[in-house]
């Protein structure tokens, strides 16, 4: 049946891509280059790579595969030229300035880390360089400046500490204390912050019964864990993710914390079967978890299949978020280079591709992508959320009680600080 | 008669610069030696080239008429050479019977009890020591352990840095006799000191100088 | 004359020997003190105890009156106490002249980061002392090259530039051949006679503290035996008896 | 004769690299420009090498100046890039004066890993003390004036060039000044032997501190000149990673010359960033196994292959 | 009083973590006075190997000392392979080189394996926590904990006395404190002094990976956590004084329970402890707790 299957999808494809080269081949615009080189930057070292570095790099590679198979960007072959993003901030920066002066790449996708995103936005402007960011988090990147050639195709970290509070509600209205464990860093502080401005919104009165910051990749949380048990809040939130969140949740398990608490974690930032069941999770937009409007999209599934045929995949399909953001950003490029070219009749320069692709709406393996705050550079999306269960008819584990907030709901309209608009109660969201 | 310990040509250098400058010397079977100089002659230099602690630049050192080469030093004391530093450089923190039981584990000996016993023969008054802590004894105790040390593995070959050095008079004719009686066990021994006086109870002197050999004399 | 370096009750131990015991002792300006006795009778001990690089168990030192007893080598050079050493405390990787060169910009108080250590008047005081020890040829050597008869002489020298009030010399014909000895020896003393320095040096050879000290301090076991005339002390059994071994 | 002629070379490398932005593509320069201000930080590291000091934590001064003259911009509204430098200098100093107090009286692992402790302490605090500092995102430079002279957006790189270029060629001179005076000689005479400098009656505490300290200085404008070219700053500068990096491009130069430092500093910059596309996976794998070859074939960096070096050590 | 006791249990749990992470580094450094910059890869590579036997070999209801075996095997393969191969072909050709050489040496391997980790294991991260979970919990202090961390406080005090005694009541430990205090004369009395030091170093080695190895139960294993592991261990044995054992006992003690006062009471402080109580043992005793100072002779 599943042969049957993969052999019908690569049969179909042929014919797509026979097709596509046939007509791209007849019709390149005027002033188009021989090729498209688009630079892919991702963590392919480090701890970040295992759980997003490496299947965001995986997913570019077979998303962009697919995008040549049906013809390419415009009728135009895409290079991709994939690099590292592991080192210091000045190491990305000249890594950024070699790939546009000395590569001459027509856009580059990717970055992970919110600080070599903050680090990057200037060079791009600076250098004119058409920039997709493809995975970090931090609202600061439109919210602080403004970046003429600089794009996030997924949204900001609002979504996902706003939708767990969200989904908290949703599954314990009587939540009374609540205790967060985080990484002291920068995406630790911002989801905590996020977190508990959103409860104390939400539901005023909850108490806040303790704050834990250990050091990324601290490897042990048992003394935490310990204080937590003698605390006893309803809900522990944590924004934990890779190694960390593995060893905190097997640990939370071990210890009884799951039980005794809920375990509320705001990212799939590891591979959901390292993660014990019974743990409320979020999937930093559509995607890992996909609510079924998303599940149903072809895109998705082509994904899902294009994926797991070239790098495999475990038995519940569980793709890494950043692996979504990264085809989401390709597609925004695809689509705002496809659009420019009509209007103008031509290849299109770097300002029209980026005229095209502001307050655009397109559509992804992670669903339909709204570019609509931040003057248009900054994606909007759903903030899925779902609990961890085991699945015994397939052996692994699966999400469950699935609940996706709309995208006008968990994020700020056009033009707002995330913050301020938390803390003035939401104004103008549509839940 | 054979040569227990033979030197030819031996040139060392320390730190670059040359301080045996060809030495050759022998001392015959059952022989009892001293090699006196003023410091810095190069009689500690000799004494540890033939222990094995400084390469030769250039020449031979041999034992018994067997090349020595380039064998480092715990070996040449498995052959049977015992060496007594003129600092002493006992193991402070150990006890006076490990700091002589010290050669026979490392060489794992397998007549640890009587070698013990032969070196209590001959130095009696260490046995009385057997169980105090090296660090508390007294300079010239010190002095006789390491010589009852080095005679745990000095079957064929005992070198003695100064070891009147420090000692009280009374103790250095005692000293002097032990020396005597280990070369009576078959051992040859090798003496370096810096007063001709103090070692009138060898058989023959080589007056060492800037790392040459100036003057043999011969007592009996 | 006045006295310029005392001991009271000066004691030191090593685990536990007794290095030095309960010494008291007198040196008086411009005198030329030789120290003899068997290794590990307490003149080294003694040298260290008086430049602080030891501290004493018991007891104060006194130099011109002031007492030093828990000051620093730094602070004690500082107050014009120089020595040499047993093996040669020298720089090995710079030339003889920058190890010179180093010890009068000391002595001037100017070691400064701005101007050059290679200075005019540094190097010609430099070349003269170098004269005087006749090491002028090795100047431009690193003392890694030096032969050891050389390294001993300059280690003299450059506790010599220091120009101090007490000059202490550990063994300073150590590793000098027969021949040479006297002949060194001569050099330091006709150097040292032009100053007004009052020295201190440790001997291990009897001849040598004979001709040169005009006074004689015998250590046996951490003890004074004997101190006095040269050759009167040198004579006496007793202190023969300890220092050679026999008498 | 021939010393009038002597500085020709120097002149015309001179020439050369002033009328650099002319010539180079905007990321060489870009590279240049960095390489040459991390030849600060390195030029530390071998300062206190030569007095056989190993630091494992000379990343702290550098993300000192960084920080400081980051939180100059953030707090103190400071645009002038005269002001940050000198902050970020005051700011290596500062702190490199204040724990030099503690670590200048130790020597060998002690000294090299309390610095990698203290940069270590640093980081945790630029992470910790988030809403001040920016946390991991770090905090961003944006692009400077210098006094009178505006700088247009066009010929920011070229400028940020030339002043990394003057600046440093000034620090890298008051530093060979310093290694050929007394002060700089004694920290030789403390690799060879720190008993006889004290019977010199020199302090050996003062002048490590005083190396410490312009160490510290120097690896603080380092800081701030890569600030301000990358544009962002993040906690990293403090890493221990960093520090390493230091010493390597340090021991690759070579601790014989001033000039070993930038020669370093530069080819490690290029290699890194093609090695870094070449094998991302097995990066420091290369980097260790040059060190090993450096350590057993070419003690004295590569410097000593340039044959410029003299064979003793001077400055 | 019911905190005081969850604070200390955790203190004692992470206090034997700390000794045994630290006890190889203090131990080499000991006998072949060389800070193996190494020993948190040496770590890594045990723990990695820890967590690869237990996925092959260990079923989830494994006994404890089938599990523990597994754990033991993987540190003396990591061991008896990277010990003797450092010391013999790198480290032995320094030792008569300026300390900062060593140092820089052992800081080259150090980076070498951790690629090396990282080509062998990849880069996401391996989880094998069964004796965590599988061995059961105990309720103390009304809270629950597993069974492991405590399982490895009679590790820690067990590996404590059996140094202890090799060090104190054996030829061999005799042997060694000869060559620790006079690699010389230790050659003259026929001791291999290079031997013993590739045994003092593969013994280290042997440590570090042991520390991992049991580590690894614990925590998910990612490239780069042998780096902190370093860091940490300097501070514990530098408080307690380098080379010595006991030393490295009472710093892990120390440590272990400010730490875990720290998440306690002061959680802002939780990352600065082990610095603070470093700083402070070095500001009074530069030399540790328990170390020495040497003079040199002139």
């Amino acid at each position: 049946m599943n042969r049957y299957r993969k052999v019908l999808a690569g049969l179909l494809a042929a014919a797509g891509l026979s097709l596509f080269v046939a007509t791209a081949k007849a019709d390149p615009p005027a002033g188009a280059p021989a090729s498209l080189k688009i630079a892919v930057v991702a963590f392919l070292s480090g701890p970040a790579s295992g759980p997003f570095g490496i299947p965001a790099r995986n997913a570019a590679d077979v998303w962009i595969e697919k995008i040549n198979r049906e013809g390419g960007i415009g009728g135009i072959k895409v290079i991709p030229v994939f690099t590292d993003e592991a080192g210091p901030a000045d190491k990305v920066v000249t890594e950024f300035r070699r790939l546009a002066l000395e590569e001459k790449v027509a856009a580059v996708v990717g970055y992970i880390s919110s600080a070599n995103c903050l680090a990057v936005a200037p060079v791009a402007d600076e250098l004119k360089e058409l920039t997709v960011f493809g995975d970090c988090g931090t609202a600061r990147v439109f919210e602080e400046g403004k970046h003429a050639y600089v794009f996030r195709t997924n949204a900001h970290t609002v979504i996902d500490s706003l939708g767990a509070a969200r989904y908290l509600l949703a599954m314990k209205p009587d939540v009374k204390t609540i205790a967060g464990i985080n990484q002291d860093y920068a995406w630790g502080r911002d989801s905590w912050e996020i977190f508990q401005r959103s409860m104390r919104q939400l539901k005023p009165g909850v108490q806040v019964v303790d704050v834990l910051w250990p050091k990324i990749f601290a490897g042990d949380y048992s003394t935490e864990i310990s204080k937590l048990l003698v605390e006893k809040p309803d809900v522990v939130f944590t924004s934990f993710w890779g190694s960390d969140l593995v060893t905190f949740s097997r640990q939370a398990k071990a210890r009884g914390l799951v039980e005794q608490s809920i375990v509320l974690v705001n990212n799939t930032g590891s591979d959901i079967k390292d993660i014990p069941a019974t743990v409320l999770i979020g999937s930093r937009g559509p995607g890992p978890i996909a609510p079924p409007d998303v599940e149903k999209d072809p895109l998705h599934q082509e994904f899902i299949q294009l994926y797991k045929a070239k790098y495999g995949l475990a038995p519940n399909n569980y793709i890494a978020h950043g692996a979504y953001h990264f085809t989401q950003a390709l597609q925004g490029l695809k689509v705002a280079y496809e659009s420019a070219i009509k209007k103008a009749g031509r290849w299109p320069t770097t300002e029209e591709v980026a005229a095209a692709l502001a307050y655009s709406t397109f559509d992804s393996p992670a669903g339909i992508i709204q570019m609509a705050i931040g003057n248009g550079h900054q994606a909007i999306e759903p903030a899925p959320f779902a609990v961890i269960k085991q699945d015994p008819a397939i052996g692994a584990h699966v999400f469950t009680e699935i609940r996706s907030f709309p995208a006008a709901c968990v994020n700020p309209p056009d033009g707002m600080k995330s913050l301020d608009w938390i803390d003035r109660g939401f104004p103008g969201a549509k839940c | 008669m054979h040569e227990v310990l033979r030197l030819e040509r031996v040139r060392v250098a320390i730190q670059g610069a040359e301080v045996l400058r060809g030495i050759s010397f022998a001392i015959p079977s059952t022989g009892l030696a001293a090699l006196v100089g003023r410091n810095g002659a190069g009689k500690t230099t000799t004494l540890r080239s033939v222990m094995g602690l400084l390469p030769l630049r250039d020449g031979q050192i041999s034992l018994n008429g067997e090349k020595l080469g380039d064998l480092p030093p715990h070996r040449r004391a498995a052959l049977g050479i015992g060496y007594v530093p003129e600092d002493r450089r006992l193991i402070g923190q150990l006890s006076v019977a490990d700091n002589l039981l010290l050669p026979a584990w490392a060489q794992g000996r397998t007549d640890v009890k009587k070698r013990l016993a032969h070196v209590y023969g001959i130095m009696p008054e260490v046995r009385a020591l057997a169980t105090r802590k090296a660090a508390q004894l007294s300079g010239g105790q010190q002095k006789m352990v390491a010589l009852a040390r080095a005679l745990m593995s000095a079957t064929k070959l005992l070198l003695l840095d100064e070891p009147f050095e420090g000692l009280s008079p009374g103790l250095g004719e005692k000293l002097a006799e032990v020396i005597c009686d280990v070369q009576r066990t078959g051992v040859a021994v090798l003496v370096a000191e810096s007063d001709t006086k103090r070692v009138s109870f060898v058989e023959r002197i080589y007056t060492i100088e800037r790392g040459e050999i100036t003057e043999q004399i011969d007592h009996r | 004359m006045s006295v310029l370096l005392e001991t009271v009750g000066l004691t030191r131990f090593f685990g536990a020997v007794c290095a030095l015991e309960e010494l008291n002792l007198c040196i008086h300006e411009g005198d030329m003190v030789g120290i003899i006795g068997s290794n590990g009778s307490g003149k080294t001990t003694f040298l260290n105890l008086v430049t602080g690089y030891l501290k004493p168990a018991r007891g104060c030192i006194l130099l011109a009156g002031r007492d030093i007893t828990l000051l620093s080598p730094r602070q004690i050079t500082r107050l014009g106490v120089a020595r040499s050493f047993q093996i040669p405390q020298l720089y090995l990787n710079l030339t003889v002249m920058e190890n010179l060169l180093l010890a009068l910009a000391a002595r001037s108080g100017r070691v400064g980061l701005w101007a050059r250590l290679h200075r005019q008047n540094w190097m010609r005081e430099g070349q003269e002392i170098l004269k005087q020890f006749n090491l002028d040829r090795y100047g431009e050597q690193r003392v890694a090259e030096l032969p050891e008869g050389a390294r001993k002489l300059l280690d003299i020298a450059l506790a010599v530039a220091l120009q101090p009030r007490l000059l202490l010399m550990d063994e300073p014909t150590a590793g000098v051949s027969t021949q040479d000895k006297f002949a060194v020896m001569d050099t330091l003393v006709s150097t040292l006679r032009g100053s007004s320095i009052t020295t201190v040096f440790v001997e291990h050879d009897m001849d040598v503290v004979r001709r040169y000290s005009r006074r004689a301090l015998v250590f046996d076991q951490g003890r004074v035996i004997a101190d006095g005339e040269p050759s009167a002390v040198l004579t006496d059994a007793g202190v023969k008896r300890a220092v050679l071994g026999h008498a | 004769m021939g010393g009038s002629l002597r500085f020709i070379p120097f002149l015309l490398l001179g020439l050369a690299l002033i009328t650099a932005p002319f010539v180079l593509s905007g990321w060489v320069l870009f590279l240049l420009t960095v390489a040459g201000a991390k030849a600060l930080a390195v030029l530390g590291v071998v300062l206190l090498l030569r007095a056989k000091l190993l630091t494992f934590g000379h990343a702290l001064y550098y993300a000192a100046g960084a920080y400081a003259a980051g939180l100059g911009v953030k707090y103190l509204g400071l645009h002038n890039g005269f002001a940050l430098i000198g902050l970020a200098f005051v700011a290596g100093l500062g702190v490199s004066a204040l724990l030099g107090l503690l670590v200048i009286r130790y020597r060998g692992v002690y000294f090299a890993l309390l610095n990698l402790a203290f940069s270590m302490v640093l980081y945790g605090i630029l992470l910790k003390f988030y809403s001040v500092t920016g946390g991991t995102d770090g905090l961003a430079f944006p692009a400077p004036t210098f006094g009178l002279i505006g700088l247009s957006e066009a010929s920011l790189r070229a400028q940020l060039y030339e002043l990394t270029l003057f600046l440093g060629s000034l620090l890298f001179y008051l530093t060979y000044r310093f290694f050929a005076s007394p002060a700089g000689y004694v920290l030789f005479a403390i690799r060879d032997n720190e008993v006889r400098v004290a019977y010199m009656g020199i302090s050996v505490n003062a002048a490590v501190y005083l190396g410490y300290i312009i160490a510290g200085g120097l690896a603080g404008v380092a800081g701030v000149l890569v600030g301000l070219s990358v544009g962002h700053i993040t906690p990293d500068l403090a890493f221990w990673s960093q520090s390493g990096e230091f010493v390597f491009v340090a021991i690759l130069g070579g601790v014989g010359s001033v000039f070993a430092p930038v020669v370093g500093s530069i080819l490690f910059e290029f290699v890194r960033n093609y090695a870094f596309e070449l094998s991302p996976y097995t990066w420091q794998m290369t980097l260790g196994a040059a060190l090993l070859l450096i350590i057993f074939f070419l003690p004295g960096g590569v410097w000593s292959l340039v044959g410029l070096a003299r064979t003793r050590s001077g400055p | 009083m019911r905190l005081l006791l969850v604070v200390l249990l955790d203190g004692l749990a992470y206090a034997a973590w700390l000794f045994l992470v630290s006890a190889g580094l203090t131990f080499t450094y000991g006998v072949l006075r060389v800070l193996n910059l190494a020993h948190g890869n040496l770590y890594a590579l045990g723990a990695y190997l820890g967590a690869t036997l237990l996925l092959h070999y260990a079923a989830s209801g494994s006994e404890v000392a089938a599990t523990l075996g597994l754990l033991l095997l993987a540190a003396v393969i990591i061991g008896i392979l990277a010990g003797p191969l450092i010391e013999r072909v790198f480290l032995r050709r320094v030792y008569s080189r300026d300390e900062e050489v060593q140092l820089l040496l052992t800081f080259a391997i150090s980076l070498i394996l951790e690629d090396v980790t990282k080509l062998i294991w990849g880069v996401t991260p391996v989880v094998a926590d069964m004796p965590y979970t599988s061995f059961g919990s105990v309720r103390l202090g009304g809270i629950s904990y597993p069974w492991y961390p405590f399982l490895l406080v009679g590790v820690a005090l067990g590996l404590a006395g059996f140094l202890w005694f090799v060090v104190t009541h054996t030829r061999l430990g005799k042997v060694l404190a000869a060559v620790i205090a006079d690699r010389e004369v230790s050659a003259t009395l026929g001791i291999h002094v290079p031997r013993v030091y590739t045994f003092a170093f593969t013994a280290g080695a042997i440590l570090a990976a042991l520390g991992g190895a049991l580590t690894a139960p614990m925590f998910s294993l990612v490239p780069g956590i042998g780096a902190d592991v370093l860091v940490i261990s300097f501070a514990v044995i530098a408080i307690g004084g380098l080379g010595s054992i006991g030393g490295a006992a009472v710093g892990s003690v120390v440590v272990g329970l400010a730490r875990s006062a720290a998440v306690y009471f002061f959680p802002e402080l939780d990352l600065f402890t082990i610095y603070l109580i470093m700083t402070l043992v070095l500001l009074f005793r530069p030399q540790g707790l328990f170390g020495e100072i040497e003079i040199r002779r002139i």
